[in-house]
C-alpha cells in the first residue's frame, strides 16, 4: 500500500518540478534463490535500502525459491544476516513485493509468508513481473 | 560512443564477462561485480584482465570485495563501489544485461 | 514507455535437474502480454532443444511462443562447442550465429537470465 | 520407529545366517539442496526407493535448504515429481530421516514439516550425521 | 588391483571427473555421473573421452540421461545402469568420493 | 567399525555468498566425537583461509580444529591457480601439494563435499 502511496507522490512532484524527478527513478528487481544458501536475498535488500534511501521506488519479484525469503519466524542467529527483519525493513520503507504464486503452492508455504500489515506484499503471477518491468525505468536480476 | 550500458554481473558465471568483452566498442560498456563473481575481479583472472586491457570499465561492489578479504588482490584499475553508487549506476545505463 | 523496452530472456541453464530453463520459457510468455521478448539461448540451455529431451513442462511453452510468432535463438557457438547440430534440434528454434546473438543482446533494454 | 525396528530385524538376521546380511546393509544419505529448484531431493527419493526395495536401511539427513523437502501441504502440479509424496512413501517403507535444527530454525519452517505419524522423521543436530555416519555402511552425498 | 572405488558425482563440478582421472591405476576405479553431471558424458567432452581412453569405467544413471534426450549424444563405452544397479554399485564399492 | 572409517570433508565453494565452507566446517566438528576428519581444501575454498577474509562464521570451528590438533589441508595446485602463497593464508592451515592432497581423497572411506 505503502509503495502506491509514494508513486502518487513521485507523479505529484513530477509535475510540479520536473527535473528533480529524474533522480527518482524505479527500480525492479528480480530473484530466484531462499534465504540462506545463497547471497541473493541479502543482496536484494541491501540494494532495496540503498535505492529507498535515495528516494527511488523499489518493486521485486521473488520468483522461485526467493518466495521463502518472506517466510516468517525466521530465526535471529548471530553472524547471519536475519532475511526477514531485512524484508520487514524495506517493506516499511515503502518496497512493493510480489511472490510468485504457483512457487509458493508446489512448495507448501503459501500460509507462512508476511502478511500485508508488513508493507505492500502480495501473491501474484508472472504477468504481475511484466507489470513491474512495465512500469519501472530499471530492472536487474540477482542470481 | 553509444549508449551506456551496464553487465550486472551477480553469478560466477563467466559468460557475462564473455559477453561484456565481446560488445561493440561503440557503447560505453561498464561490468560490475557483486556478489562471488566479485572473484574474477583477481589479478590472476585472465579475461578480466583481457577486459581491462581493453578499456572497459569495470567496477565492484566494495562490501563484497572487503567481506572476501580481496582488496589486496584486485587490480587498481576495478573501482570499488558502494551500494549507493550502485544503484546510481543502474539508472546511468539504458541498457542493464543481467548475468 | 513499454513500446520502447526490448527485452532478451537469456536461457543459459540445462533443461532438467534445475526448472530454470522452463520458468524462462513461461516468464517470455506472460511477458508477451506487454512486451514481444527474444528468448535467446545459449550454453548448455540448448539441451532444452534437441529433440530427445523430456519436454513434459516445455511443449506448451514452446507451442504458445511458436504460435504468437515470436523468436527462440538458438547461439550457433554453444551448440558447436557441443558437438550438436541444426538437425539436433526441433523445427521451432532458429540458430543464429553468435556475433548476431551478440547484437540482439546488446540491443536489448533488459537482458533476464535463467 | 519403524526405521529402528528393521535395525533390530537385520541384526537378529545377521545373528542368525551370517553371509546372506551382507546383501542388507545401511545406506546413509546427506543433501543440502531444497526441492523444485534443484534435482537433489528427487534422486534423493529415488534412490532410497530402490535401496529400500531391496531391503536396505536408508538413513537421510537434510541439510541446509534440505529441510524445506520435508514441509507438509506441497501442491501437486502436473509434470512436476511431489517431493513430499515421495518423503511419505520412503517413510512408510522404513527409511529414517533426520532435519538439521538450526537450519530449520534460521529458515522459519521448524514448524510445518511433516510429522513423526509419518514414519521416523526428526529434527536433529550435527552430532547425528556423524552417527548416520558411524552406524551406516556406505554415505553417499547428492549435490 | 587395490580396493574398488566409486566416484559419485552428482554436481555440474568438473573436479570430480578430473581427481578420478588422477586416481591412482592401483585402485579399480568407477566414476558414476548422475543429475546435470551426465551432460560430461556427451561425446564432445574431453575430460570424460580421456578418461575412457585411461580405462577407467564409467556409468551413468539411465533415467537422468533418457529424461534429457542424451542417449544419441554419449560414447558406448559408458554404461547405463538403473537406481537398483547404483545400490549395488555403491555397496560393491569400499570407498566413496562424492562430488 | 567407526575407528576404521577415514573422513574427509572436502570444501570446495568460496567462503562468502554462500554457507557450504562454513557448514563443511561445522560438519567438520560435529564429527570429530566420532571420528578423525581431514579438512581437504581445493578450488575457490582456498580463499575462505586467506588472511584478511570475514572470519565472523569460522574462527569458532577453525579454533576448534586446531584445538583437537586435526588437519586443514590446502591444496598447493588450487592455491597456484589463483595467484595465492603461504603468506596469503592463516597459519591454521598445511600447504600439500596436489599429489598429497589426491592421495588423501584416495585413501578416504568417504569423501563429503561443501
Amino acid at each position: 500500500m505503502l509503495g502506491y502511496d509514494l508513486y502518487t507522490v513521485y507523479e505529484k512532484r513530477r509535475l510540479r518540478i520536473g527535473v528533480e524527478y529524474k533522480q527518482m527513478a524505479r527500480l525492479g528487481i528480480l530473484f530466484f534463490d531462499g534465504p540462506y544458501q545463497k547471497q541473493a536475498s541479502e543482496t536484494v535488500v541491501k540494494l532495496s535500502n540503498a535505492a529507498l534511501d535515495k528516494g527511488h521506488e523499489v518493486r521485486i519479484f521473488c520468483y522461485m525459491d526467493a518466495v521463502n525469503a518472506l517466510l516468517d519466524n525466521q530465526k535471529k542467529i548471530e553472524g547471519i544476516f536475519n532475511i526477514e527483519e531485512g524484508f520487514r525493513e524495506i517493506l516499511t520503507k515503502g518496497a512493493v513485493v510480489r511472490l510468485c504464486n504457483l512457487c509458493l503452492l508446489v512448495r507448501g508455504t503459501m500460509k507462512n509468508c508476511l502478511k500485508r500489515e508488513c508493507g505492500d506484499v502480495k501473491r501474484a503471477g508472472t504477468p504481475d513481473l511484466a507489470k513491474i518491468i512495465e512500469e519501472t525505468d530499471r530492472l536487474i536480476v540477482i542470481c | 560512443m553509444g549508449k551506456k550500458v551496464l553487465y550486472f554481473i551477480t553469478s560466477e558465471d563467466i559468460t557475462g564477462i564473455e559477453l561484456a568483452m565481446e560488445h561493440s566498442d561503440d557503447d560505453d560498456v561498464t561490468i560490475l561485480l557483486l556478489q562471488n563473481a566479485v572473484y574474477f575481479a583477481n589479478k590472476s583472472n585472465k579475461a578480466v584482465t583481457q577486459a581491462l586491457n581493453q578499456n572497459k570499465k569495470i567496477s565492484a561492489c566494495k562490501e563484497h570485495i572487503d567481506t572476501r578479504g580481496l582488496s589486496n588482490f584486485i587490480s587498481d584499475k576495478i573501482k570499488l563501489v558502494d551500494n549507493s553508487e550502485i544503484i546510481d549506476l543502474i539508472f546511468e545505463c539504458e541498457t542493464i544485461i543481467n548475468m | 514507455m513499454s513500446e520502447e523496452k526490448n527485452i532478451v530472456i537469456l536461457l543459459r541453464q540445462p533443461p532438467h535437474g534445475t526448472l530454470y530453463p522452463v520458468e524462462g520459457l513461461r516468464m517470455t510468455v506472460a511477458v508477451s502480454a506487454d512486451f514481444d521478448p527474444i528468448t535467446v539461448v545459449i550454453n548448455d540451455a540448448v539441451f532444452a532443444f534437441i529433440k530427445d529431451v523430456d519436454k513434459t513442462m516445455y511443449s506448451m511453452h514452446i507451442e504458445f511462443i511458436r504460435n504468437i510468432d515470436l523468436d527462440i535463438l538458438i547461439d550457433k557457438k554453444s551448440l558447436d562447442d557441443r558437438g550438436l547440430t541444426k538437425d539436433d534440434l526441433i523445427d521451432d528454434v532458429e540458430i543464429k550465429e553468435h556475433q548476431e546473438i551478440l547484437d540482439i543482446i546488446a540491443n536489448s533494454t533488459v537482458t533476464i537470465p535463467f
